[in-house]
């Protein structure tokens, strides 16, 4: 079956993240697919790659890169939710005039209305907050 | 329908409204800090017991266990599951409400 | 069923669910953020307002950026909804009652429903989309 | 003491468990979602009304207006302060326990 | 006051208060991190549990990064405390009640209070930092 | 009199951030002294000089480095919350090996010995948080 799941938390703050990392991992080890993982509110913070967590702790934003690459996943950040929390590609950072972007691999910036797209393409959406 | 609720009965209301707006036979998800909700002994144990006449009602179990829990401390009635179950009670209804 | 999921016409019944109160988050300016992009892709689209969500709609929100809490007033956006073509704006009754609010207190026209009418509403949805 | 409230006493136990500790004479603020407690008519005001008889209590007018009431939504007897206000009720107590 | 205020050397008396549950969010965790820190400074420290705070100190709490949750299991360093000096751990007995614990169900000694006392000792601080 | 600000949310998902702006803001105007304002939990997140804000909508991070302008402010940023969370200056990029660093002007990354000081040595520690 094909699921799409929706972020809507940031990292250690909330375990939304967690958990929503963990049923994706459990979804695509079951042989369901997963059509999109996407990011808002402070989910979008899932996607820096300037964390760096205590060694004894998970890397979140890792895993989820990791996942994405073993399992192609499509993991989509909210633009407009990362501009005003200060989420950026190489792309966004030169259209916004800063000198400098934080998105991590694996993670894609686009609009809401792949949001609306994982809702219909999906045959199931779980949304993981707070 | 599968309703999931992830916030504790005691500091939200989250639980009380999913109780009070699900229909007969739809399936309840307690994880995060919503399975204090299913723990025995405590003031919300009537509300939650009682909502099993209607209600199937699941625990996430290593949530439960990551708060110093298992299985004995769950309300008779309430059916643990890992997240394979959880992966199955998405797939096996028609939509997903988070109460968030 | 699957194979209507397959279909990229099919109309589905989407539902907002709002049960936070405006300004104290983010999440009932973005939650209409998201219905208006969504107004876009011509889906069967409901909103339900529950709990603290109903505040969202009081008349009278007064705030600006420059002045008292200093956030932005967005509550005007939910009287453009129904350019939107989205009509379906349900409200909780029980919610209503606690909150000693009437639709009189509430900027744009809802259908308030009883727990009955609303866990049937939400029963027939596809998509629920909460916050 | 100065007490801090910024939760709505409808989602959350903030005010509650606010009222249950605040001593006699404490001062409590009501700002933020926490606001929603200072008004009449709703399913707390006799709650707060009755916290009146021991505690003073305050509400923040700028967190009221954005939320589309004023000073006359407000329970009688409970002050409105901007936050000038707000820094004198810091400044005028000891201490200040936010209710998070 | 103003005088003991501006003494670099003065005790003063800190109090944290512990609400939220664990892994649920991070408030938790990270509120016992400045307890570690602030244990070095000397100060008149003490630590309230009130609602569902009180869950922080439940014993078994049985998690890992590598299974289950997979999250970090922090709850060994309510035992470390003591080592640190910080040894007035206070509980809200009608949080206990509730939630049908009692003190054999908590990792660490703690002294049960009712209203009142709790009420008094919260009174007596100088610095309240809320989590 | 001297106040000390701690600060535990994020900007715009919560509106800790806002209500301890206009109230530091309002004890500066009342003459009052704010001896620090320490950002924690997802309140590194105020720090980041990354984001893009809606045109009609306040802009929190600079909001935040004018006052401090202004006003001399110490806005100091929780180093072990920030690196949880993907907040650097160009010191702790290079010290952990991260390409880019994202700290607005006016912010410093320090230790938690910092809040409890502020603690100690403010006659008020006013929290913002959720």
């Amino acid at each position: 079956m094909k699921f799409g799941i929706l972020v809507n938390e940031g990292p250690y703050q909330h375990q939304a993240s967690d958990s929503a990392y963990q049923f994706t991992k459990a979804a695509l080890e079951k042989g369901h697919e997963i059509f999109r993982v996407f990011f808002y509110h402070d989910g979008v913070n899932n996607a820096t790659r300037l964390t760096v967590p205590p060694r004894d702790d998970r890397n979140i934003v890792d895993r989820w890169s990791e996942l994405a690459k073993q399992h192609n996943l499509d993991l989509v950040v909210c633009i407009a939710a990362a501009q005003r929390r200060g989420l950026l590609d190489e792309n966004e950072a030169k259209r916004q005039g800063k000198d400098a972007n934080n998105i991590a691999e694996g993670f894609r910036i686009s609009g809401l209305g792949q949001l609306i797209e994982a809702g219909i393409q999906s045959e199931r959406l779980v949304v993981f907050g707070d | 329908m599968l309703h999931t609720v992830n916030k504790s009965p005691f500091e939200k209301n989250s639980l009380e409204t999913c109780l009070r707006l699900a229909s007969a036979g739809n399936a309840i998800l307690l994880f995060e800090d919503g399975v204090y909700g299913a723990v025995k002994g405590t003031r919300f144990e009537p509300t939650v017991s009682n909502a099993l006449t209607n209600n199937k009602v699941y625990v996430l179990v290593s949530d439960l266990e990551a708060r110093g829990m298992n299985t004995d401390n769950v309300i008779d009635g309430i059916e643990t599951v890992d997240y394979a179950g959880f992966v199955d009670l998405v797939a096996d209804n028609k939509s997903v409400q988070s109460w968030l | 069923m699957e194979d209507e999921m397959m279909d990229e016409e099919v109309i589905k019944k989407f539902l907002y669910v709002n049960r936070k109160a405006p300004y104290g988050t983010v999440y009932a300016l973005e939650s209409l953020e998201v219905v208006l992009i969504g107004a876009a892709f011509d889906q069967d689209v409901s909103l339900a307002f529950i709990d603290d969500g109903v505040y969202q709609l009081k008349k009278d929100q007064n705030t600006s950026v420059d002045a008292g809490a200093g956030m932005k007033n967005f509550s005007k956006t939910y009287r453009a909804l129904e350019a939107y073509d989205v009509e379906k704006l349900y409200v909780d009754k029980k919610s209503m009652d606690e909150r000693g609010l009437s639709v009189d207190d509430l900027l744009v026209d809802v259908e308030i429903l009883d727990e009955a009418k609303m866990a049937e509403m939400m029963g027939q949805q596809d998509v629920v989309l909460s916050f």
